[in-house]
């Protein structure tokens, strides 16, 4: 279906600068201008041709990406990314697309849709910056906000069990999970690669401090600030599910690593199936001709 | 009408159970009379079970124009008691009610004073007789399908062409029983049929027909105007389009997904729009109010959508299986803010189809979300129409992924033409979606001059497509005082009441409205010539009797001739009762003049 | 206006950062003008990062009646040289800049020219000497205050008592390097102010003011009119409401609670009045689409439910932190049917607390949902108003679960009055509240009768209401020609042009409505006696200008003489720009008459 | 808060026929009817106040309970009645509310709200009547279809990997979790009972055959009909999660019985919590001089 009229120039490969847009306007400090960095240089390491890259998100600080990345980008609504790129991973399979949301969009608003995805096996990288409060609507309790944490809606410190995104997503069934923090660039970008290399429902939990609203959250998973980094050991079985669940049961700040990979079909390639059902010969027939069939079985 | 009489039209209702099949020979019956160039229309009632129960098909058919499913029936088929009891006031005075003995006891002394003449057939017994049964009633509705055969002196070889191909695929056995059935009550002895009336059945024209609901003539327009992808959740009455494109869209390299919620049905959607695929999503009441939100993304991030809204009975879950025109409101004002969007309504079965293929382009010309409505009336009837032109019509879809020097979403000199992702931009500089106000390029803008600029350019889509409308055709008497204003589904029983106001000396016009946003020019000096504007809708009257779409046309046009037809019973308009209505507002407006 | 001259109001910008606390000093200044009995108005704009940066808050106090923030300051405060360069075009000719003359160099030949004196003040090096500082800006603001309070002749131990409130709970040091800051800027020679202008301070009348925003005045109204619990997910401008609605509902043995998203958030509320606690929800423009579905159901079940909706810049995510009155097509149509539900709109922050306790009367009465319109401008924006007669006005909310001996929740022949779980029916027959088309009983029912009944029930309570409402005052000369019609916080400004107008010899008058669904009687007749309806609002104009009220307005009363005055630039209005907009309507409607 | 102003004469008890209502207009067969006697027979049992019962719905063949019993009800919209009923318990907790809904009703539209409730524990009943199938919109796939399953919207039969109702309820936090089935009433009322002792949320999924859409679904786990029904054993620990987990990822038709109960604060608590932190003398002061207190700080 593709048609490409103009000829380009045999492509210079893609920079750091190419990919650069508006500047951030994230309050100095915050973590998601490693989280950005990182996803340039990862672009640039895999030098996808540039026109392919999508960066999706929804609405949060986390989900001003698309300003701030020189890619085709959507900055959709609250909540609904995924569907969204759900619905390109299917039509589009040549395409890179990249989700990148906040914990409040992901696990609150979208809750629901995040799960189903997951269900499914949509072929779809998601990233979720996850800084335990909601940023940019000045300091609710999010999903994901600690016991104890004192927020504009739970100014006597929040009682509710956070969702555990480790234990939610592959619960949910997504067949890739891992965790990364902002504070630790080096290992985020190992992290973006094994998520990218993987087919299927890959999601990438990236600790990405608010230091507007949650100053210090992390610290304990930083080295630099009297914290731990611990990675994830080579003895770990990503295939194994009970062994994933036992590393999501770490205590904060817990481990960072991959925890679970395994393939299981996507729902891409089960739509693909109902489409290869169809005889080629028929498939290649004109609409007319197929729509002609129908009516005159209507006759 | 006194019999014997020469009749080209006629209705004939059903009334039984939903288990008896009657949907199926309602069917066929339309499916032939479309075959051999009849015009037709059905009706049918849904069970309020999900295990069936009463219920009743209506097919009008005939080589007159053919505008509505029938007020009053010519012949009442009746299975059971409570079928006669509950519709032998809906056979005219002088028709012919067929009825199973087995089950029903009519009241003889009443039809005579009605003149109507009553045949007691014994459907149930005969069929077991026939077909061997064994006490299950199938192939009863085949049985009276052979009856009406008779009746209506239909080409027998053509009935039974008919019955094969409805049974095609099951079983041998299957088949034969239902010929039987058909040949026993083609054979039964019903009396001289010649003395009921008499069936005028005109040579063919030679033209084809094709005879559907309205839920087919969606889901087929859908895939003719070049939608490859879809995104749904199931409801009444929308679901059947959805499982149509389900299953029909792979053959045509597309996809159709069951989503979660209507929430991610139209995330979906405009994700596929985004990728350069002609999308749709489409539901009923409450899914539509789910769609809302999305749907103002769509209308600030200029992407192209196609949704469709099947109405029904509302507030809330409201009346799922009743007909009623109450979203034109929501479609028009849906989502908050000022968030301008094209509305269409069908008219007919026909118009469904047509009506996509119109829909699928104003949003790829415009790229602007276009809302697509028809109503459970629609949803349920068959109609038979002239077979399309599909050669002209059908456009195969492809992805522009040309490369571009530079590239605006948003110029504001220009219209948007979206580039998918994927399409290269020689400049370096790509794109942003976005739902935020924002400047040329997508980046978010908070200036007072950008976001009335912006919001100039989302409404002036409206603007130039109104533009290009012809004025709207007034339909009927030339030297008539009061038009009816339609929309939607009751076009033919408007176009009837027209007809029959011609004939009664109370001349009547009407002008019917597919585009209710943005609305075709020059309507307020057409309403002018009038001293009289009624506008007949479906729904609830306010100010002056006035439904949504009047109260929308007094805004507009500022008329105060304009008055409402209005009722919210669940059912459809009848034409007699329409007549009435206009007959009782005309007097009413006279009668002061002459105190 | 020349100096010095006896002024009785004045129009204070201060420009500067947002973390310069600009918004603390202009939020104490506008306390302090409602303690000494002055009327106040405030208005801020929210920088456009988390972290802050460039904002404004401007304060127009004084005697006589202050209607809007001021289109024009009377005094400018500089931070920054963006500040100066940014905001000079806001003081009027002949007005005052003060300013940093660390950070601004102003063109002081532009300056003369334009009659404004300029004052240089080194406001940061002058706080770090007094407060001994690090460099951090902290208390420059308070030494601003201190600065005003000498220029306006304010009760300087009213004011310092007035920083130790607001410091109350902070470390001792902080309250008094504060108050150091104070005095320091109020001892700093600035020079002979009295040649600025004379500020008339009046004697105090003695009664007391409250200064809040209007989503102070939301939450609180929600307090006095006895609801109890809530439910809500943030989003910008509401949040506020809900933050402070969940600090102090558990005061009062009530609940707020957070949910996961908008869609929950109405359901818990209707469950919450199904529990027979006057409950509330809100939100602002996309969560207002979220919650149409349920607010259907509310509607139709005939339960009673208070629904916020701080309105926003539109459509979809649209402009967060600007003003817009684009909603009100949603509040009015949103949700699928015909969904009959109430709309009031505040008209200032006073109102805002006035109108919770009428919307939460309003819902018990009718058992209806009632939709409270505010907007960006006045959750945002301080006034002063009379401290209300809290005694006369605040109800002891209680559940009522007294025996019923029968109870219909659907009564054909009476008000629905709900029963919560919890009341006894002797009879023995409980209530099923639905969403579904049904009986008295609440039975499902598909009935043609029951549907039209029970569809005029519940837009009845509609009428019901419009005839208990007074028709609407008319404010402004008695001989005008042209009327301006109003709603929301757009109050003020219409005001102000009035009373311009009728100085000016062009007399206008003015009708603001707080009723918008159902709206109030005589409207007809009152626009009937004026050659000009000019209806004035923030949101697109489509056919003859109008925009959501005015369509709204000519749909009702079909006068053609109604127009609309409309932008979408993300700002309030100003006076003189209403006034502009309405000479030229004025002129190009005369200039036919003149040809 | 409460009056009650006719005195009632000494309360007879409560029968079956008290709470009949409406004819069930479900299709003969269909599993509804035996949960539907069963909470009434329960209803019975207990001796609830029947003016304190409240049964609550969405939307969906087995939402329509509140037809067909004699409480207070509720037939609320699709999807949605979880928030509805966790503002009635918070508000009301005098009342003995149950949800009754369907898989689609709560897996797929309802998916979000059913996982935060968890999460939060809010205290109420919640039974799903699981019959794999839309039953009221005629037969398309539901979250907990079957691999395999022929719908109208899955013609070639679904692959996707259904939701495990018990894993992802325990896994998103729920204090109760039982399964049970309505061809074994006797157990089902057990379940009942067992559901209703518990405090916090409490799911309760039942096996209930849609004989319209999908007959013979639930055979397997029928004796009666040649398959087997396995209850948990008495060595099961209800407080294990991990063991709860392993019984959820039995292979069909699995085990019935309780999986999963603890003890946790639930939201109720939390939430009375915030209000017992208001002092005893400050909470009996009349509204108008609370408002008062703060209009005086606002002036
Ligand atoms: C439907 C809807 N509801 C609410 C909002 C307001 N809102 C914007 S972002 C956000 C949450 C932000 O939190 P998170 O997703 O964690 O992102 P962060 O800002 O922390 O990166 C909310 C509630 C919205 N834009 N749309
Ligand atoms: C918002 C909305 N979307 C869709 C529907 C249509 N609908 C009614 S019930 C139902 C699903 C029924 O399945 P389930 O919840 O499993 O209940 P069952 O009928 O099988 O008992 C759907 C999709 C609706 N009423 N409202
Ligand atoms: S508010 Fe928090 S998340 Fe948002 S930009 Fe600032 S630091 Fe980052
Ligand atoms: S369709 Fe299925 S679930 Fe619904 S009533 Fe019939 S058997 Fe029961
Ligand atoms: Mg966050
Ligand atoms: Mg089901």
């Amino acid at each position: 279906m593709e048609t490409d009229t103009l000829t380009i120039e045999p492509a210079e490969p893609m920079t750091r600068d190419d990919l650069k847009a508006d500047r951030p306007t994230w309050c100095p400090g915050c973590g998601d201008f490693s989280v950005l960095a990182m996803y340039q240089k990862f672009l640039v390491d895999r030098q996808y041709p540039q026109e392919k890259i999508a960066t999706l998100s929804g609405i949060g600080c986390s989900s001003r990406f698309p300003y701030f990345i020189n890619t085709h980008s959507v900055h959709f609504i609250h909540g609904r990314i995924i569907p969204f790129a759900t619905a390109l991973s299917l039509t589009r399979p040549e395409l890179f697309p990249f989700v990148i949301i906040g914990d409040g969009d992901a696990f609150s608003i979208g809750g629901n849709h995040l799960t189903h995805a997951a269900r499914k096996n949509v072929n779809l990288n998601v990233i979720i910056l996850n800084n335990q409060v909601y940023g940019l609507t000045k300091k609710q309790t999010s999903p994901t906000s600690p016991l104890g944490f004192r927020s504009k809606t739970d100014p006597w410190g929040s009682r509710m069990t956070p969702v555990n995104p480790a234990r939610q997503i592959i619960g949910a069934g997504a067949t890739f999970f891992a965790r990364a923090s902002a504070a630790n660039p080096k290992h985020l970008i190992q992290m973006y690669e094994r998520m990218s290399a993987h087919e299927g429902f890959s999601v990438l939990e990236v600790l990405s401090e608010c230091v507007q609203f949650f100053k210090g959250s992390f610290d304990g998973a930083s080295s630099g600030k009297g914290g731990d980094f611990v990675e994830i050991g080579p003895d770990h079985d990503v295939t194994d599910e009970g062994a994933a669940f036992a590393l999501a049961e770490k205590p904060f700040p817990g481990v960072f690593g991959v925890f679970h990979e395994v393939r299981r079909t996507t729902l891409n390639e089960m739509e693909q199936e109902n489409i290869r059902a169809v005889a080629p010969a028929e498939l290649q027939r004109p609409t007319v001709d197929k729509l002609k069939d129908s009516f005159n079985r209507l006759t | 009408m006194s019999n014997p009489s020469s009749i080209s039209n006629s209705v004939i209702r059903i009334a039984g159970n939903s288990q008896d099949g009657i949907q199926s020979v309602g069917t066929m019956l339309a499916r032939m009379a479309g075959r051999i160039d009849m015009d037709v229309m059905t009706y049918m009632t849904i069970p309020s079970t999900i295990s069936g129960g009463p219920s009743i098909f209506q097919v009008h058919m005939g080589t007159a124009t053919v505008l509505t499913p029938g007020d009053l029936a010519d012949v009442l088929v009746a299975f059971y008691q409570h079928s006669y009891e509950n519709h032998i006031e809906s056979l005219r005075d002088g028709g012919v009610l067929i009825y199973d003995d087995t089950h029903v006891d009519p009241d003889l002394d009443a039809l005579r004073q009605r003149r109507i003449t009553p045949v007691a057939v014994p459907m149930t017994a005969l069929t077991v007789e026939t077909v061997g049964g064994t006490g299950t009633q199938k192939g009863k509705n085949i049985f009276l399908l052979g009856l009406l055969t008779r009746v209506y002196r239909l080409d027998y070889d053509k009935v039974a062409a008919l019955v094969k191909e409805q049974f095609r695929g099951k079983d041998e056995s299957v088949v034969r029983n239902n010929l039987l059935a058909l040949e026993a009550g083609y054979a039964y002895q019903i009396g001289d049929v010649g003395s009921f009336f008499t069936f005028d059945i005109k040579p063919e024209s030679g033209e084809t027909n094709v005879t559907m609901t309205g839920n087919q003539a969606l889901a087929y327009g859908a895939i003719a105007g070049g939608i490859r992808f879809g995104a749904g959740y199931p409801i009444t009455p929308w679901t059947e389009v959805m499982e149509i494109l389900r299953r029909e869209l792979p053959r045509y390299g597309g996809t159709f997904i069951q989503t979660e919620d209507e929430l991610a049905a139209i995330a979906a959607a405009i994700g596929g729009a985004y990728g350069g695929t002609p999308s749709l999503t489409g539901s009923s009441g409450p899914g539509i109010s789910l769609k809302t939100e999305a749907l103002g993304f769509a209308v600030m991030s200029e992407l192209p959508l196609v949704i469709i809204d099947v109405q029904r009975g509302g507030p809330s879950t409201g009346l799922p299986t009743n007909v009623e025109q109450s979203d034109l409101s929501i479609a028009l004002n849906g989502s908050h803010g000022d968030a301008p969007r094209v509305v269409l309504a069908a008219a007919n079965v026909e118009d469904c189809f047509y009506i996509m293929i119109e829909a699928a382009q104003i949003a790829r010309r415009f790229s602007v979300p276009v809302i697509v409505l028809s109503d459970q009336a629609l949803a349920t009837r068959l109609e038979a129409f002239p077979y399309p032109n599909l050669d002209s019509l059908v456009e195969e879809p492809s992805l522009n992924l040309a490369t571009r020097e530079s590239h605006k979403p948003y110029p504001l000199d220009a219209p948007t033409h979206h580039a998918p992702p994927g399409t290269k931009v020689v400049d370096g500089r790509y794109p942003t979606i976005t739902g935020l106000e924002h400047d040329e390029y997508g980046n978010p803008s908070g200036s007072a001059q950008m976001h009335t600029r912006m919001t100039h350019r989302r409404s002036d889509k409206l603007r130039r497509l109104a533009a290009e409308l012809p004025p709207p055709e007034v339909y009927g008497a030339k030297d008539a005082r009061t038009l009816l204003v339609g929309w939607g589904s009751t076009c033919g029983v408007i176009r009837s009441v027209v007809d029959q106001s011609i004939t009664s000396g109370e001349p009547l016009a009407a002008l019917h409205l597919r585009n209710l946003n943005p609305l075709p020019p020059s309507l307020a000096e057409i309403f002018a010539k009038y001293d009289n504007v009624l506008v007949v809708e479906l729904n609830e009257g306010g100010v002056n009797g006035c439904g949504q779409l009047g109260r929308l046309l007094r805004a507009e046009t500022c008329q105060p001739q304009i008055r409402g037809i209005t009722k919210s019973d669940g059912g459809s308009f009848r034409v007699s009762e329409v007549l009435e209505r206009v007959r009782g507002i005309l007097e009413s407006t006279r009668r002061p003049a002459t105190l």
